[in-house]
Parts: C-alpha cells; structure tokens; sequence
C-alpha cells in the first residue's frame, strides 16, 4: 500500500506544471477560474497549443498518434489542467466520436477524420439525445433511411452541448423500424453545413446558451459516413458509454472550487468577523472538505484498479454520483458566501464600476443554477444508482 | 383552534390569483423580470388597485389587514405567479411607516413606490453590523455609507434607509435624485440597486429605530417564507404532473419507487414549512415573534432550496432550460434563502436563544 | 385562522395538567422520564387511577363509558400526560380491542370484554404479526381449524409486546387456505392461559425484555371467541389500521425529550464550557427544535382537519414518518451528549455509586437504540412513503 | 502508487480472521463480551500468540510493524469479528511506550494487559481539559483526578494515566491496586472502568507528554476507523444478503427500488468512509497526522453511524433482537463515535484549520 506516486509519476507532473506555466495564456486562464464563457478561438487556440505539444489527444493509443498515457498520467494531467485554469477539452472529437472511429470506423474514415479532430478542422458535436428520449436511448426517433448510395435524415437532437461552434455532428439514427427498438440504430457521421439542417439555441437556467436543438429535413448524408455496419449503432453507443470515462469525478474541478471558496470564505466579512469564523459556514465547508479528500483517494483506487485492469470497473458510477455531489455543494456555498450580492444577474453583476460581488465569483449564482445538470447529463445519478445497484449489489 | 382561512383572505386569495394569472404569465414574466425596471408598472397599478397594498395596514390606520395571516395570504399567490412586482419593500416601508407614524396612503395607493435600504457589502443581514453613518448639521440630517442589493431600489421613488446616529440605528427618508442609485436585475428576476450615500441630505423618521427596523425585517421574512410556499406548492404540482405523464423506459418516471418516496418526503417538508410559517404568521404581534419568525425562515430556506433542487434533478434536462417554468421557480426558490437572512443566519438566532 | 385553544379547550387543559398534578405518582413519573422499565404493577396502578377519573378509555365514546373527547381533547390530554411523565396507557386492549368490540363484537362479547379491559382484569396483548409476515399480513401462517364449537390453533406469532404481562391475545389467524390469501383470515380471542400456549421472551437489542414470541400448538378455541364472521378478519384489521391513531406523531414524547436534552446540554461540560455553546451541537439541537415546532402545528391541523371530518386523514402517514425521525433525532442528541459516558451497559451506569452519566439520563444510548423500532413497526416507514405515493401523491 | 495490501499484512489479516471467527462467533460473543472480565482471556493469550499485539512495534524495536497499515490491518478484522478484546488500549499503550523508550516485551507478548486514562467526565477527548493533578513529593510522584471510561481499565496490570504537571501534561505508570478501579461492560460489549485517584502513587514516564498523547489518540483513532470499516463491510454484506432473500409481498424486499438506491448510497458511503481511512494510515508518520486522522474520524464516525441506521431500519424488527448479529454490530458502530472524539468533535478540529 503506497499512496504516493513513483519517480515517474512525480517527474511527469513537474513537467506538466511546466508546462502550464509556460504555455497556458492568463486570458484564458482568468476567464475559466471565473467561469465566463469562452469564445470559440479561445478554445482553438488552447487545442493547438496542446496539439504542438503531443498532448491533446490525451486518451489516443500511441499508434494513433496519442501520448499513449495510462490511468494515472491522464489524472495527473487533468487535475494540474484544472489546477491551472485550463479549459477542459471538447471531448465530443477527441474522446468519443475518435474511439469510435478507432475501433469501428474503415481506414478510410480513420485516416480522413482523425487528422482533421486533431488540427481543429473538424469540430464535432453529439446528436444523441432527443426531446423524450434522454436516458432511454433505445426509443430514438430521427431516421435514416437508405435510397442509393445516402441516406435521408428526419428528425431532432436536442441538448447538441457547443453545437454553435461545430461543423460535423455523429449522431444515433433509427435504420429499422421492427424488431427490438435497440437493434435499428445506426452512428452516423453529418456535415453540418448540409441542406435542411436547422439549429436552434437552448437558452439556460442561468441564461447562457451552450446547448442547442438541431432540426434534421430530409438531410442527404452520404452512406460513406455510416460507422460500422447498419443497425450496429447500439454496440457502438453501449462502447463508448462503458469505455473508460476520464476525469469522470470531477476532481480537478472540485480542488479548483473548494480552494476558491475556501479564499472567499477568508475574505467575506460578516460583520466585524470572516465568514471562515461563523462556526455554520466553516462546519459545511469543513464536510466538504472530507469528502473531497476521500474523494480522491477513491479516484484513485479506482484508477488503480483501471490501469491493473486495462478497463475501469463499474464503480465508476460511484464516482460519478460522489463527484457530482460534493462539486455541487461546492457551488452551493460559493453562492451561500455571498449572502444577497449572490443576487444580480451575472451581466448586471458589476453595475455602474460597482462590485457587487468580487469579480472572480460574480457568477457564483450562476454556476450554481448551471451545474445543477452535472446530476443529470451523462446517465444521471438515479440511473447511475440503477447501474450499481443491479452490477455491483446485483440487487 | 381554527385553521381555516377567513372569507375575506380566501377572496383576497382567489382575485389576486386571478389578477397574476392574467398580468405574470410564465411566457411574459421570462421576459418582463429581465429587462429594466425588473416589473411591469401596469400590474404594480392593477395590484395596488386591488386593494393588496392595503392589507399590509390595519383597519385602524385606513387600510384592510395589517395581521401575519394577511401578509401571508398576500405572499403565497406572489409567490405561486413567480410575481417580481416590488410587493415586499413595500410591505417593509408599510411596517416602518406605521411605526413612524407617517402618511401611508400614497403607499397604499400604489402611487408611491418605497425601498427600504438596510443591508449593506459587509452587514448583509444583522442589524448590528451597519456602516452608514448619519449626521447632524444644525437640524439637516446627512448619510454617508453604501447601502447594497436594495430590492426595488432601482425603480423606488422613495428610500427608507438605517443609518447609525451616535449609539443606536435610526431611520430616514431619502430621495433616490440626491443618492448614486445603480439599478440592475437579478438572477431570479426582478430588481435591486446599490445606493450610494455620500452626504447625502436625508428626513429623520425615527429615532432608535432598531425595534421598527427588527418589525420590519420580520415581516419581510414572514412575507418570503409565504412566498416560498406558494412557489414550492405550484413546483411541487408541476413535478408531480411531470412524474405522472413522462414516459421513460415505457412507463411514467413516476413509477420508480426512489422517486416516489423522493416526492413524499417532498411533500411533508412543505407541509413542516407551511406550518412553521402559520406559526410565524399567528405570532407576529406577539413577544415571541423574533423566535417563531427565524425558525420559520431557517426551516423555509432549508426546504425552499431542496425543493428547487429536487423539482430541477427529477424533471431532469428539460427543467435546466429558460423556457421551462420550473427553472425560473427553482432559481426565486434558492435565493429567497439570500434575502434577510439565510438559513444559518436564522439557525444562529435558535441557537442563541438555547444557549440563554 | 387562530392557533389558539378555545376558552373549553384551556379549561379542559388545566383540568388535566389538576389531575396529574394531584394523582400521578411521583415514583412512576421518575421511571418514565428516566426511560427505566415499568413494572406490571405500576401500569395497573395508573390504569386505575385514570379509571377512576373516567379517562382510562380515552379513545371510548360516552355510550360505551368513555369520556367522549375529540381529537382536540385527546390531544391536550396525550400532551400534558408525557410532559408530567405519565406512563403510556397501553394500547391492546383499550384502543384497539375494545373499537373492534364495539364495531363487530356481539353484545356478549362487549358486555363481557369491555368492562374487564377498564377494569384492568384483562391485559390483552396483540397477535398479529409472524415470523416472515410483518407488514405483509396477508401471508399470516398461523391456522385456527373449526371442529365443534372450538377452533385447534397452530403457529407462532411474534413481537407481542408486553405479553409477558397479558393474560389473554388477540389474533388473526387462518381459517381458510383457497382463495386470496387476505379472505381467510379471522379475528380470534384467546386465553393465554389456554394448554398448547407458550410465551418466550424476545431481548431486544439494548437488553431489555419488551416483546415476545408466542407459540400455539393445538391450543382449543371456544367458537364464541370469534369476533366478526369467519373470514372477516382482514376486514377487521383494515378497519384498525385506518381507525383513528392517537398520538401518531408523539409529540409529547418529543416535547419531553427536547426539554430533556436541553437541560443536559445547559449541564453537560466540555472542558470549560457548556455543551450548548458547543456552535455544532447547539445547531444540531436548534434544529431539531424548529422541526418539532412545526410538527406540533402540523398535527394540530391534522387533528382540526380530523375533527371536523370526524376521521383523520392520510395524512395520518405523514405525522408517524416526521415524528419518528424526530424522537429519534432527540435520542441521538442525548446519546451524543454524554460522549463516552452514553458507553456503559445500563445495568452498570451507576458503577459503584458512581455516577458515570447524570440518573435520568443513564439509559440515554439504550433508549436511542430501542427506539430505532419506532420507525419499523406499526408500519415501517417505507410503507408509510408507499402509502402517501398511492394515496396522496396517486403515484 | 499501489492499493495492493503486502502479502505479510493480506497473511496476518487472513490468520486474524480464522482465528477471531473460531474464537469469536457472534453466539459466544453476545455472551462473553457482557460478562466481567467482558472478554476472554484465552482469546487474547490467542491474539497475542498471533503475533497481532508485535504487529503495533517497529521492527527496530522488537516488534513486525508499527507502521499506519498494520493498525488498520489488524482493526478491519477486529472490527468485522466484533471482537471485544482490549486490543485498541494495547496499541495506545504501544504508542506511549514507545515514545517513553519503555520495554515493550510484556505488551507484545501480551502477558501485560494495559489501559490508557486520559479521558476524564468534563474532559472526554481534549487534552487541554484534563484536570487530574500530578504532585511531587521529593522523587515521589501521586496523582489526584478521576479518570473516565477507561476502555479495558476493568482488567488492566498496569494503567498509563496523563496528567497535569504544572505548565503541560506528563504520562504515568499506575498500579490498579493503588487506584480506585469501578469496572463495567458497555452497551457495545466489551468492558472499561472509572478511576479514582486520591494521592495515587504514580512513576513518571513522559514529561511534557503533549505530543505522545496526541501520537497515541492518533493511533487509537485510526484503529477505530478501521474497526468501523471491517464491522461496516460485514453489515453491509448481510444487509445486501437480507435484501435478496427476504420476501415481502411476494418478492424480495431488495426488489423495492427504494431500498436499492439507498443501498448504493450505502456502498458509496463506505467506500468513501475506507478511502480516508486509507489517507489517514498513509500519514501516521507526516507533519499532517492529525488533520487526515480527524477527517477520518469525522467521516468514518458520520457514516458508521448511518451504516448502523439503515442496516436495521431494511432489517425491520428483526435486527432489533439481541440474537441477530446486525443488533450488536450497529451498537458498536454507533458507539465507536463516543470513543476518541465524536464526529463534531473531529470537524471541529478541521474547522480550525481552515480557519487558521
């Protein structure tokens, strides 16, 4: 039993501080630690930078041209990127539709795609969800159907997360009307710019706009864009829903919140007293504190366990659920610190060259509202709960 | 013992409901509580001219309440429209008025708008803390200090503001024209303001205001945690409605038992803040009323954010969008918890009266 | 809208607080605030001095010899009883046999039964649940043969609480095995006197003796023990069940509980100061106060809703789910109190007359521990949440 | 990093379990852990036998371990035994000789049974609250005081008392005989004792005893982290057993989907409640000791707690009985929070630190 990481391990982190130290732009840096959104160019430019360095495609097998890193050296990555300020990477291109294509796309397909993601030509979007089919993948609605050498699209995603920055979308069509609903979907690969798509912004709780409706009529896709075989769309989905999830506890983004919160807490005056002093306020910040240490530690059991394994296990739902939990209470009393200049609308919060709130946390409330979603997209807790109790208690 | 609603709060009850159906609907008020001035001046008339304003005072004093209940039945049908209208700074003014002995008719009329100005950057909440200094030249009274999130600031035509005046708080009248009045929306809708006071030239209204401004706060938070309840009462319709009539995995998500138990426990939250607020309502002209009112807005504040988190996490995505009434309700939900004390700062108060 | 007592109703309210004053016997209130065991005598004691003011049967109508009080009267009686420490009346007999009687007995059956129970000649014990068969009555084992004028009853049944004491046991037994397994269940008086009986304690998990198993092998019937028709049982306990509760929330328990824990967190140390400026223990007790606050408003509307409707509500579930955990938090804040001296075994927390915890509160972590039944049984609270959901919620 | 245990601890765990499941078995237990001495003596010479009581003593010292590691290898299998042997004051004892560089043969061997005083009736767990009195006459020490639930005081050859000498704290050597000893079981099983000391003679082992105290509560903390983590596993596994085999209304209760998430949130717990258990054996020897075992303590003590909770509320009436092992198991559970410091207690001492 040794909780440390090896020579290797440390000499890799010193590195990747390094290297964020140098090459992370303090722009953007500001903009993340802030949580203000960022613009397309921001986002490109942090993916070349990481490009020239070997280390977007952070989850890549060597022979694809990845860093070929395990379990532990992408957690060492992630949690300094975070540490740092880093923006997260777009994952749809990157950590999904590429391992797709590794694993069931032609070489054809590997070979025109996978450059593209890695250069930042492409930019890809998700088209799995539909309005009433969040969780339950298996009642899709939008079609394909095949006439020559294309198929025809109808239908609709929703939740499409950054889809306004994107050119291509893969998406989860039904090809077979009979038979089990799970065994007529295809993965299908679009270009955005095809005739008869339309999408539309989903504006958010707080009133940011990072998810959008896309409308498919009758749009012309190639049949060359089909990804493994038809109707092989569920094997694909269940591949990359049970391939390795990274960062998927969040951790890097809860030290980041808790040592955030932990500074506010010091600076809040309540009175003639820190806030850090009201016994309450520490109290909550102090369970906090705990569980995101345990946190950690589960994390890397688990990790531990992934790269013995080669596969992380089923309690990675676990993760998830513990994860969600503690980064939400973390937004939770970022906001509670604030008291009533938690209030103004984020693009209000600094009236007239007031501050209301300090400027790193006038978007405390927001945030808040607006991760209230990390709970449930991606399968959501009570799924997740679904998931463990049946695999792991086999209740 | 009696827990029926009186005939004239239950029609007080029906007509206001009625009245925010129609001006505050959930399409209009996604809109109109995000664009200056945070509320819409035709309702605020067609509230006042209701009568609504007037319930705030007692029959005594021209107006046709002026009880907890009253507040109360007022405050659960803002609440259950979402209403932004400035409807608790004038309750507040109402109460300050009152023990000021002042004019309330233009107030009741809806002709005069009043904020009332206490909290400040580092005194959000506790009397104790405030800043602002008033000060004395010959018989004209000037304020200097920051007053800050002062709901209803931003469209006020009069401002109560506490201001310390040698060892106690007393409280003024100021003219938001001779004030730096920064007006902006909130992330819940509606609006508030930083009011700026660097000498400003302000109306003594009361001396040793510390039992006027603790009545007022106190009925404002007896206001929130009825607006809360009506609020968590349409959210907790809402999701219900929601669980019988999504349909997931080939059945309504109301049938998973995780979520039923959820939704009961839910339930007999609400039904425990809906009690602990009738017990501040029934106490608020009594010597208990800062205890029964702070075990009421900690018990409130506490559910209020469960409920809105609960009502978001079982709908799921579609509770996360603007356009979704339930996201709007959850947000008024967690920030009512920010206004006049949160549930720890209430929480303290129980605790300091254990410790006596 | 008034919270407030009617004049009747504070008249009523000092009559009672009069009567404890004057009749409650000082060495009996010692026992039940100190939750130590009462004995069969003390019981009996109280039963007859509450007989002798006419209040025994508090739940009984005037024709029957009751006192005919409502909800309200019940209420302030139930209150003032635990906050003077007054014994529990026991249940069995006269809140929930004697109803029974009154609804299906025979006029025999009430002439003989009723003034028995108020006289304190009978000590019913209840015999309703079995091994396997808690809150799920319909699969009741225990079978009652008709032969003659007699039934030959086999089984077992368990949790009788108090039976040590009884000397005769109400039961559902099976009288008929085809058809729906709820239709062949009768309601049956027994003599535990009777040959084929046997009664073993059960130790509870504290070490107390408080329930018991009971075994019939072959014991004889007479057929005029049988209350209601044969196979009307199930119907018989329905009607029981949903028949009004009283107390169901046990505010008086907790009122008296709180009280409790407070003075001890005024006189228990820790170091130089007193437990209650203790900020974590202080807001632990602060708000279960708050709670209690509310379920007394919450109970009082139910008990006006049920006055005015004649019978309570369903809301009845909600009451026993939020004064379970209630009680339960108050056990746990005296057992937290003590810190190490909650620790030793009750029977020895006075070690050599030395006081380890303060007398009255020397039972603190037993009666914490015995009081995780609360929450099971007369309905676990599961059951309670399912009932809600059908029946409120119509989930 | 590695998570694997050494084969020498997966071994001495292993031997540790047959041995404690033959020695041990809940029948035998719910008998012999509440009847004075509240243990068995042939099972400690067993223990001892084992090798379990050297697993506490550095190599350098005599012994095979000391390290964090092989507390908690050996803690997890007392606790999923629930054995009632006086193992936790041993490796206390352990501590304080070792920084008193006493012999520690008749420990290891465990022909020497001794208990740890600290704790005292308005001083359970902080040291800064001691009030007993070390007095010196010439060379002769005597301690006044009384000290307070003395775990394995009731059947101890020797007690190691801390005390007050002037500025700070010492450790002593106390002979039972010269002390007044009250002995008892707790409601947990097992046994402890009261002692009284008036002018007790006494030999001084540690001055300023400060940080040997803290080093050996540290160590007891951890060790009861690791027993609640054992007992948890085993609770939860006949819970996970009950839910699958019991049948309610026609189908097993762990079919209620209720029960199943909130067995998940169980699992999750536990897991949580071993991963800091496993930071805070990881820093037994670094400067941040006391923060990783306060939070070890704090969350083991919450979630012990909760473990104990719901393992009989989805039992129902029949882990309420004293012949069920689930009942004896959550008394532990729920009492290993009064040992060393509450969970409050310990998040008290992590409020400090961020407050600092």
């Amino acid at each position: 039993m040794d909780l440390n990481f090896t020579e290797q391990e440390l000499a890799f982190r010193e590195e990747v501080r390094r290297f964020l130290d140098e090459k992370l732009p303090a722009e953007i840096a500001d903009k993340v630690i802030a949580g203000r959104e960022l613009t397309k160019s921001d986002m490109e430019r942090w993916h070349a930078i990481l490009n020239a360095r070997g280390w977007l495609a952070s989850t890549w097998p060597v022979d694809f041209g990845g860093p070929g890193w395990g379990p532990v050296e992408r957690h060492i990555f992630e949690e300094e990127a975070c540490r740092a300020g880093a923006p997260r990477v777009l994952p749809f291109g990157l950590h999904m539709l590429a391992h797709v294509l590794m694993k069931f796309g032609t070489k054809e397909q590997q070979d025109h795609y996978l450059p593209r993601i890695l250069e930042g030509t492409d930019w890809w979007c998700q088209g799995y969800s539909e309005p009433g089919a969040g969780s339950d993948l298996a009642s899709l609605r939008t079609t394909a159907v095949r006439g020559g050498d294309a198929y025809l699209v109808n239908g609709q995603k929703t939740w499409t997360t950054l889809g306004q920055h994107a050119n291509r979308i893969f998406c989860l069509v039904r090809t077979k009307k009979d038979g089990k609903p799970q065994e007529g979907i295809s993965f299908l690969l679009v270009d955005l710019d095809s005739p008869g798509i339309e999408m539309r912004p989903i504006r958010l709780i707080e009133g940011g706009h990072e998810v959008n409706e896309v409308f498919f009529t009758d749009v012309r896709v190639p049949a060359e864009n089909l990804v493994g075989d038809e109707n092989q769309g569920w094997t694909i989905a269940k591949y990359l829903l049970t391939h390795e999830r990274t960062n998927i506890a969040g951790i890097g983004f809860s030290v980041q919140a808790f040592e955030q919160v932990k500074a506010l807490a010091r600076t809040v005056k309540r009175g003639g007293k820190r806030l850090i002093d009201d016994p309450l306020y520490a109290a909550r910040l102090a369970r906090v504190e705990a569980e995101l240490e345990a946190l950690k530690i589960t994390n890397l059991r688990m990790l531990s366990n992934a790269q013995k394994n080669g596969q992380p296990g089923l309690e990675s739902s676990m993760l998830k659920i513990k994860g969600t939990v503690i980064r939400q209470a973390l937004n939770d009393l970022a906001r509670r610190a604030l008291g009533p200049a938690a209030g103004p609308f984020p693009a209000e919060a600094l009236a007239g060259n007031l501050e209301i709130a300090p400027p790193e946390h006038a978007r405390a409330a927001a945030r808040y509202f607006n991760n209230r979603k990390i709970s449930i997209f991606g399968g959501s807790n009570e799924i997740q709960r679904n998931i463990l109790s049946k695999s792991m208690l086999e209740l | 013992m009696d827990f029926e609603t009186s005939d004239d709060r239950r029609m007080l009850a029906d007509t206001l409901a009625r009245f925010l159906a129609e001006a505050c609907p959930p399409e209009k008020r996604a809109t109109l509580a995000y664009a200056a001035p945070f509320h819409d001046h035709e309702a605020w008339s067609g509230l006042a001219g209701l009568g609504v304003l007037m319930a705030f005072i007692p029959e005594a004093e021209g107006g046709l309440g002026g009880r907890g209940f009253d507040v109360m039945t007022v405050f659960e049908q803002i609440g259950r429209a979402l209403s932004p209208e400035p409807v608790l700074p004038a309750l507040m003014a109402a109460r300050l008025l009152l023990a000021a002995r002042g004019d309330v008719d233009g107030l009741m009329s809806g002709e005069v708008r009043l904020a009332v100005a206490i909290g400040e950057p580092d005194a959000p909440w506790d009397l104790s803390d405030i800043a602002t200094r008033a000060e004395r030249n010959a018989d004209r009274w000037t304020l200097t200090g920051r007053k800050s999130v002062v709901y209803g600031g931003n469209d006020a035509d009069r401002l109560l503001v506490a201001a310390r005046t040698g060892e106690g708080l007393s409280l003024f009248d100021v003219s938001p024209e001779n004030a730096g009045v920064i007006g902006y929306g909130m992330i819940d809708g509606g609006g508030a303001a930083e009011v700026i006071l660097d000498a400003t030239p302000a109306t003594l209204l009361i001396e040793n205001a510390e039992d006027a401004l603790n009545d007022a706060l106190d009925h404002g938070r007896l206001a929130l945690c009825a607006e809360a309840l009506g609020a968590m009462d349409h959210v907790q319709a809402l999701t219900l409605d929601y669980l019988k009539t999504r349909q997931q995995f080939g059945r309504p998500i109301g049938k998973n038992q995780a979520l039923q138990h959820r939704m009961v426990d839910l339930m007999t939250e609400i039904e425990q803040a809906r009690s602990i607020t009738i017990l501040a309502a029934s106490r608020m002209a009594e010597g208990d009323r800062a205890r029964s009112v702070a075990m009421a807005k900690h018990l409130v504040g506490r559910v209020a954010t469960l409920v809105a988190e609960e009502a978001i996490q079982m709908h799921g995505g579609i509770a996360m969008t603007w356009e979704h009434p339930v996201s709007h309700y959850a947000k008024r939900l967690v920030m009512i918890d920010h206004q006049l004390g949160d549930t720890d700062f209430h929480l303290s108060r129980l605790m300091e009266d254990l410790r006596a």
